[in-house]
């Protein structure tokens, strides 16, 4: 009996090893896969680029700005990264960023203040550090590339609520990324001080929920908001995740025509909204841009061209008009404004 | 050799000059006897006299070496457990294996169940065969109920159930009354009787001989491994019987006669619900105090409170003139008690451990009181104690597990001297282990005592009891029954004792009851 | 008098220890109480919690992990645990995701490759517990952080957009048959199968029998192996079917799916009442231990207590359970004691 | 099923075959460095080893305790949370005012505690470790998260900002790796050169005996769950001030990591056998594996995978060569039966 059921449990096992082939040949190759050791000695530019996490797909879009960029230039990308967006996890990516010597770092910060320690380090040791995204501690990076005129987000998020809510009236509520997020916060500050002004009188927001930028938090969230507000009228998610889980909950209840969902989020996931009407408009910047922008400004600095004090200018081809940026406050670079997607531009797509 | 007997019917099962050996040891000696359909057979014997291995082979477990096996005439191999099973031979064992989860009607059926279309499990059949099976033992159980929960002698006769189940001809009764109540006992002889007038020809085990008289037509006496007599029960006295089970002198080393000091311990109306009561006794230096009786009796449970592992409900412990309360066992360590547990493997070593690290277990916050273990202060420990007990073993840092059985108990008892107690409990120190260790084992425990502890022996070994006490306390259900001194004991007063039917002139010490019901009796092993 | 003796002495020697196994065996009626009169509390304060539209919505979230607790209750009976469950959840949805976006398969041919999968999956956890004889706890940890592992690599940081699905994939999750949840009645399918598989066949007496008291199975001869082999094979299987459940109620999907899920399986398994150490537990009171965490997590947010005291509360249920079923299982066993001898 | 009691047969082959286990990982280790060497020529830069210790430290120290307890045959599934909760805590306290010289302690109290709580409801209370911790795993994190919200703090002195990433003057050594050694020393010398440690053993080869002996089973138990959840708070404190900022949600999903590295360092799962110097080594040797893995910008998913294969061959290996071990000795036995066998079987006959 045993003999038997042993032999039978190896020729179970074999097949499983086969079916799982299929699985990894059915799929993408992993894109981080493809930047494999690059550790010789940095004569050429080599710049780590360190997202908040490697899985999500935000950060692959603005990686391809950053690869067209380093093509351009001539340089090296080391991409690297937790699988989780969690500063404990990013820190040893910095230091080891150090250890290699890179000429720049570019990061999307996952806590301003927890990376800022290891990247003070970095610059000690010489690296330059360009932000963008998401914002590490003043002081512990070189630049900031803002990927938008936030005052402005503020605002052209509260416009498009009121331009989905009939008549600008009506109940509308917020799905934001992590309680913590430091830009969807200052977004959602923004908009509500828009909010206070008479224009927007009849907009009532009756709540704020977090989604932890998390599928499926968020998706739960969503559903609750329909429930907890039979009458909703507008679902505004400043975040890419938050929208998508959002326009997806309202389209699955069959709630398309009575509530629609606006915010922050990808051509790439949003397109089927805006056909179906689900999401009419939403708004995102140009995120590959926001990357190759990055990477020109880490090629720059390293080159000594710019040192990132407040007031210093620079103009990137094909980026602003080819008209000149200026470093703002704190070094701070804002890319530009966010643009609108609407049934006009279903073709622009990243 | 078996004389003539009043049972008509022909032998169902007929052993012919079987004999079995074990290594060096013989276990049977060229044993026959016979098994008639419809008749319940006794068969009684000391420790070793042969009876399990007698069951192992009917039950197919054991081969014998030599001799045949005749089922209804004709000669039989049988070739392992399930063949035992397939030829209608169902064995009860002392402690049932049944599965707690599962349902009383599932436990009976496991394995053969009625199965309906396909090939699924049909419940309301089982169910329904299951309440046929209790309501022909006239036993009313819920069948539907997990077997959790119910009491030994309910699992028995769930087992019995499932024997039935496989409709077996042969039923083997293996000491199933040794856990039972007197009530319970009454209850499963009810239901064996029953099968008996069904034709099943049943075999007894047992050691409690008034059960024997009791329920069995014949008995059959075995003694170191050899059939002694078969005969009718109604042509025999429970002294001659006796007789014929102990017919032998055990060569034991002989017991040192040693000064007695005065009182160490004292007990008085110790109790503990449900398991024994108005338990009192004493045991001064030097003495060695016998604890005879049946297994759950309560001996083992005294000794348990007496160490600290159980807690008394009632009654005063008195240790060297104050009286003492134990929370745990190394209160009563500290105390100056220490107990040789009955389960040497569960409760005695450490099987990972060496033979050092296992002697100075109980004692090294004692031996290291700044925490850090010195190995050569540890060494000299065990070696000290393990030479007096000279410990067969190439050093103190062998591992247990790699040492004889005989060897092991010595370590054991090594450790706890090592904790120089004043009052040493002894439970079965020599189940299990050869004739050689266990007469070193009686040598040491004399020496103990005239070395002025007060020991107290647990043993189911009756030669033994008698040849190392100086007193003897008969327990039985949870009671004293009898208190007999050295010089007056005999096998049969300590057995009578042990039936609850005391000899009159036997007078239990103060606070212990007489009690006349005549429940279960005899030797145990 | 003998007679009336024995009937006597049975019927008495159990009635205390039954009721209260009894109470042990209902479970999964004690659940389903406490739902009720917690759903009648919630409805005062959030009339909306007892609307239809909700409570599809609950249930069709809770069946994933039902599904899922049905699997991991089956091993957890034979005396093993599955922590790996949900990274093959995970591997298992990103899979079918993209091979339907790159239209490797049509939809029905996807789902059988992603049940296969899981399966496959399962038969890994099972050859490593029964053939290379590591204890489940850590086999089923380093799969979990292998088939973890395999899934990131496999996705990077590609994320399958529910655009990237065959249209009307994702229907299920909200479409449903005579107002039962598509998601609900797959739940009850696979528990009802389940139930029957545990309850009326060889091999589901055997699971429990393994679990029970494995020195008595050895002994009638029970394969434990292959029982636990195949017990960890099914846990696989409907991890796959949990999934591709997972697909469709999120449409989007990516590397980290389904992370973290795996405290909830256990949690539903131990509220659901199936022992840890084996033996005993219905697929039924699993399932249903799903459905209460579920219920609690929605209602607190409609009752707009704040999200954060979900986790304590899982907490307390979990805590709550496990001393339930120990303080049960005792006083049984003492009704049992005070019947020894005296 | 994981806390049952391994076959005492076993044990000894265990001791032996764990004696052999050490220096395996030693070997494993040096290869490991031989093998980050070759991956990056920054490998074996100074600097390097302290970024390599310093990114497991929390692990590290969490897993000394966690050795004791898996030795006694238990496990606690709560010190993530626990680490988390003192986070909270801290913070909470930090932002309300209150000094960190009184703040630490109170942490520290408050991990003792959590741990009494386990050790109670496990020792006392007689319920399964394994389902008590995950309860208080949630239990815990739930705790944090209604002590802290969402919000971080994260304004601490740079001075307490220190302890968790600087590092002693004039050297590369982190602090928080002294505080481990230090840990892992006092652990040691208890755990293999008291009596403690001695009984620690005997409870997790034999409880019977164990408390038959006058140990004190339960209080030893409930002592290690105390040091436990004492020691995770204190893993608490460091990772806050390591990511000098207090969070909810800090040490999130660092069990896993920390069981695996005591089951790496050859500690049986069923208790009974394992030591200290076998999991510093098992950290060593994770923490160097995940750098070399990062320096060859090997990406993160691969270290998962790595990493769960040790763990399941760290089991496999010994298991087999103890069968194989068994096997002959059964041969040797059939040969000629040593004294024990006729000892049995006498003991059989009655």
């Amino acid at each position: 009996m045993e003999r038997r059921s042993t032999g039978r449990l190896i020729a179970l096992a074999s097949v499983a090893v086969l079916a799982f082939a299929a699985c990894s040949s059915g799929s993408t190759p992993s894109p981080s896969a493809a930047t494999a050791a690059p550790t010789t000695a940095p004569a050429a530019l080599t710049v780590g680029y360190l997202p908040k996490d490697i899985v999500n797909q935000y950060f692959a879009a603005a990686k391809t700005g950053v690869d067209k960029a380093a093509g351009e230039l001539g340089g090296k990308v080391i991409q690297v990264g937790p699988n989780e967006a969690k500063a404990d996890l990013q820190i040893p990516f910095i230091t080891d960023l150090t250890t290699q010597k890179v000429s720049a770092i570019i990061i999307s910060a996952d806590g301003k203040d927890e990376v800022a320690p290891a990247l003070k380090e970095a610059m000690k040791a010489g690296i330059k550090v360009v932000g963008f995204d998401s914002s590490p501690a003043v002081g512990a990076y070189d630049v900031f590339v803002n990927q938008v005129d936030f005052s402005g987000v503020g605002v052209n998020l509260a416009d498009w609520a009121c331009e989905l809510a009939p008549s600008c009236t009506g109940e509308i509520a917020i799905l934001s990324a992590a309680a913590t997020a430091t830009n969807q916060n200052a977004w959602i500050d923004l908009m509500k001080t828009t909010l206070a002004t008479d224009k927007y009188k009849n907009l009532k927001l009756v709540d704020t929920v977090y989604g932890d930028d998390d599928a499926t938090k968020s998706t739960t969230q969503a559903q609750a908001l329909l429930t907890k507000y039979p009458n909703l009228k507008v679902i505004v998610a400043p975040t890419t995740v938050g929208i998508l889980a959002a326009a997806q909950v309202v389209k699955q209840a069959g709630k398309s025509d009575s509530v629609k969902v606006t915010g922050l989020g990808f051509p790439h996931d949003m397109k089927p909204f805006v056909e179906d009407g689900t999401s009419p408009v939403y708004g995102l910047w140009n995120v590959p841009d926001l990357g190759y922008l990055s990477y020109q400004i880490a090629d720059k600095l390293v080159k000594g061209e710019i040192t990132g004090k407040e007031g210093e200018t620079f103009t990137v081809k094909g980026l602003n008009g080819d008209k000149p940026y200026t470093i703002g406050k704190d070094s701070v670079v804002i890319l530009g404004p966010a643009f609108r997607f609407d049934k006009t531009n279903l073709d622009v797509y990243f | 050799m078996t004389t003539p007997v009043v049972a008509p019917t022909a032998p169902s099962v007929e052993l012919r000059g079987i004999s079995k050996h074990f290594a060096a040891t013989a276990a049977l000696t060229d044993v026959s006897m016979d098994l008639r359909a419809g008749e319940i057979h006794g068969l009684v014997g000391e420790n070793g006299a042969g009876k399990s291995t007698l069951v192992k082979i009917l039950a197919g477990v054991h081969q014998p070496d030599s001799g045949t096996i005749l089922l209804d005439g004709e000669t039989t191999q049988i070739h392992g457990p399930a063949h035992s099973r397939s030829l209608g031979i169902a064995v009860v064992h002392q402690e049932p294996r049944l599965f707690p989860d599962l349902t009383v009607a599932e436990n009976v059926f496991i394995g053969h169940a009625p199965s309906g279309r396909l090939g699924t499990i049909d419940w309301g059949g089982t169910r329904r065969a299951a309440e046929a099976l209790f309501g022909e033992l006239d036993v009313q159980v819920d069948v539907g109920a997990p077997v959790r929960g119910l009491s030994m002698a309910d699992q028995q006769l769930i087992e019995i159930a499932k024997s039935l189940s496989l409709d077996a001809r042969v039923l083997i009764l293996d000491e199933p009354t040794a856990s039972l109540s007197a009530h319970e006992v009454e209850r499963l002889f009810t239901i064996v009787r029953r099968l008996r007038d069904r034709g099943v020809s049943v075999l007894f085990v047992s050691h409690r001989l008034d059960e024997v008289f009791d329920l069995c037509d014949r008995a059959t006496v075995f003694r170191d491994g050899r059939h002694v007599v078969t005969t009718a029960t109604s042509e025999l006295t429970t002294a001659e019987l006796v007789r014929h089970m102990v017919g032998r002198t055990v060569s034991l080393f002989p017991k040192v006669e040693t000064p007695m000091g005065d009182i160490l311990l004292e007990v008085r109306d110790l109790a503990k619900v449900g398991v024994f009561r108005d338990v009192g006794f004493s045991v001064r230096a030097g003495e060695i105090v016998g604890f005879a009786g049946l297994v759950g009796a309560g001996r083992t449970e005294v000794a348990r409170v007496l160490f600290g592992i159980d807690q008394r409900d009632g009654g005063e412990i008195w240790l060297g003139g104050t009286q003492v309360n134990f929370a745990n066992p190394s209160a009563a360590m500290h105390a100056g008690i220490a107990y040789l547990p009955e389960d040497r493997h569960q409760e005695g070593l450490v099987l990972g451990f060496s033979i050092a690290q296992n002697v100075t277990l109980p004692i090294l916050p004692r031996l290291f009181p700044r925490l850090l273990i010195r190995s050569s202060a540890e060494r000299k420990v065990a070696d000290e104690h393990t030479e007096r007990l000279n410990v067969r073993m190439t050093g103190v840092d062998q591992l247990v597990e790699s040492l004889s059985g005989g060897n092991q108990q010595k370590v054991v008892l090594a450790k706890w001297l090592a904790s120089g107690p004043r009052v040493l409990i002894l439970d079965e120190p020599t189940r299990g282990i050869d004739i050689g260790a266990k007469v070193e084992v009686h040598r040491i425990i004399s020496e103990l005592a005239a070395s002025g502890l007060g020991i107290i022996l647990i043993s189911s070994d009756l030669p033994e009891v008698l040849a190392m006490s100086d007193r003897i306390l008969v327990l039985h259900e949870g009671r004293v029954t009898a208190d007999i001194p050295r010089d007056r004991a005999t096998q049969e007063r300590v057995m009578f004792a042990a039936t609850g039917s005391v000899a009159g002139d036997d007078h239990p010490t103060a606070g212990t009851q007489f009690t006349g019901d005549v429940t279960g009796g005899g030797l145990d092993g | 008098m003998a007679e009336s003796g024995v009937t006597a002495t049975v019927g008495a020697a159990r009635t205390r220890g039954q009721w209260l196994s009894m109470v042990a065996r209902q479970r999964e009626l004690s659940l389903v109480a406490i739902m009720v009169v917690l759903g009648g509390l919630v409805s005062i304060s959030a009339p909306q919690f007892l609307t239809p539209s909700n409570l599809s919505q609950v249930a069709s979230l809770a069946s994933i992990i039902a599904v899922a607790a049905v699997g991991q209750a089956i091993v957890v009976i034979t005396r093993n645990i599955d922590l790996s469950v949900e990274a093959t959840m995970g591997l298992v949805a990103y899979c079918v995701a993209i091979v339907l976006e790159r239209h490797a398969l049509d939809a029905p041919a996807a789902i059988t490759f992603g049940l296969g999968l899981g399966l496959v999956l399962g038969m890994i956890n099972g050859v490593i517990v029964t053939l290379l004889r590591v204890p489940a706890i850590v086999a089923t940890l380093g799969t979990l952080s292998i088939f973890r592992g395999v899934d990131y690599l496999v996705a990077g940081s590609h994320q399958v957009p529910l655009a990237g699905l065959p249209p009307g994939f994702t229907d299920p999750a909200r479409d449903s048959i005579l107002g039962i949840p598509i998601f609900v009645l797959v739940a009850l399918v696979v528990v009802v199968i389940g139930s029957v598989v545990l309850r009326s066949t060889r091999f589901g007496r055997q699971v429990y029998a393994v679990g029970s008291n494995p020195e008595a199975a050895a002994v009638l001869g029970i394969p434990s192996r292959l029982v636990v082999f195949t017990a960890f094979s099914v846990c696989g299987l409907l991890s796959g079917v949990a999934g591709v459940l997972w697909v469709m109620q999120f449409g989007t999907i990516n590397g980290t799916s389904a992370t973290g899920v795996v405290l909830s399986v256990v949690a539903a398994v131990v509220v659901g009442g199936v022992a840890i150490f084996g033996g005993s537990g219905t697929l039924a009171g699993a399932a249903l231990g799903a459905l209460f965490l579920g219920f609690i997590a929605n209602a607190l947010i409609l009752v707009g207590l704040s999200q954060f005291w979900l986790q304590a509360i899982y907490g307390v249920v979990i805590l709550v359970a496990v001393s339930a079923d120990a303080l049960i299982l005792r006083r049984i066993q003492r009704a049992t004691a005070e019947r020894r001898v005296r | 099923m994981s806390t049952a009691v391994a076959p005492a047969n076993g044990q000894r082959r265990w001791t032996r075959l764990l004696a052999r286990w050490e220096t395996m990982l030693v070997v494993a280790v040096v290869g490991l460095v031989a093998l980050g060497a070759s991956l990056s020529p920054f490998f074996l830069t100074p600097g390097n080893f302290s970024n390599l210790v310093a990114a497991l430290m929390e692990v590290a120290i969490m897993a000394l305790p966690m050795t004791l307890i898996i030795v006694a045959a238990e496990i606690d599934l709560s010190v993530e949370s626990m680490a988390g909760l003192a986070s909270a805590i801290l913070g909470f306290l930090w932002a309300a005012g209150v000094p960190l010289w009184t703040g630490i302690p109170v942490v520290l109290v408050v991990g003792a505690l959590g741990g009494l709580m386990n050790g109670l409801l496990v020792a006392r209370g007689g319920l399964p470790s394994l389902v008590v911790t995950l309860g208080t795993l949630a239990l815990f994190r739930g705790l944090a998260l209604i002590v802290l919200g969402p919000r971080g703090v994260s304004n601490f002195p740079p001075a307490f900002t220190e302890l968790g990433f600087g590092h002693v003057p004039g050297t590369l050594v982190p602090w928080p790796f002294v505080i481990f050694l230090l840990l892992a020393i006092v652990l040691g010398i208890v755990l293999h050169r008291t009596w403690v440690g001695r009984q620690v053993f005997a409870i997790g080869k034999n409880p019977g005996t164990a408390r038959f002996s006058g140990v004190r089973v339960t209080r030893v138990r409930i002592g290690l769950f105390v040091l436990s959840g004492l020691v995770a708070s204190l893993a608490g404190v460091i990772l806050t001030s390591r990511l000098s900022s207090a969070r909810a949600d800090a040490a999130q999903g660092m069990t896993l990591t920390v069981v695996t590295v005591v089951l790496l360092g050859g500690v049986n799962i069923f208790g009974g056998s394992g030591t200290i110097p076998g999991v510093v080594l098992a950290v060593l040797a994770v923490a160097v594996m995940q750098n070399a893995l990062r320096l060859a910008s090997v990406t993160v998913e691969v270290q998962s995978i790595a990493l769960g294969l040790l763990l399941i061959l760290s089991v496999v290996i010994p298991t087999f060569a103890h069968q194989a071990k068994s096997a002959l000795d059964r041969v040797r036995r059939r040969r000629h039966p040593p004294a024990d066998s006729i000892v049995h079987g006498e003991a059989a006959l009655s």
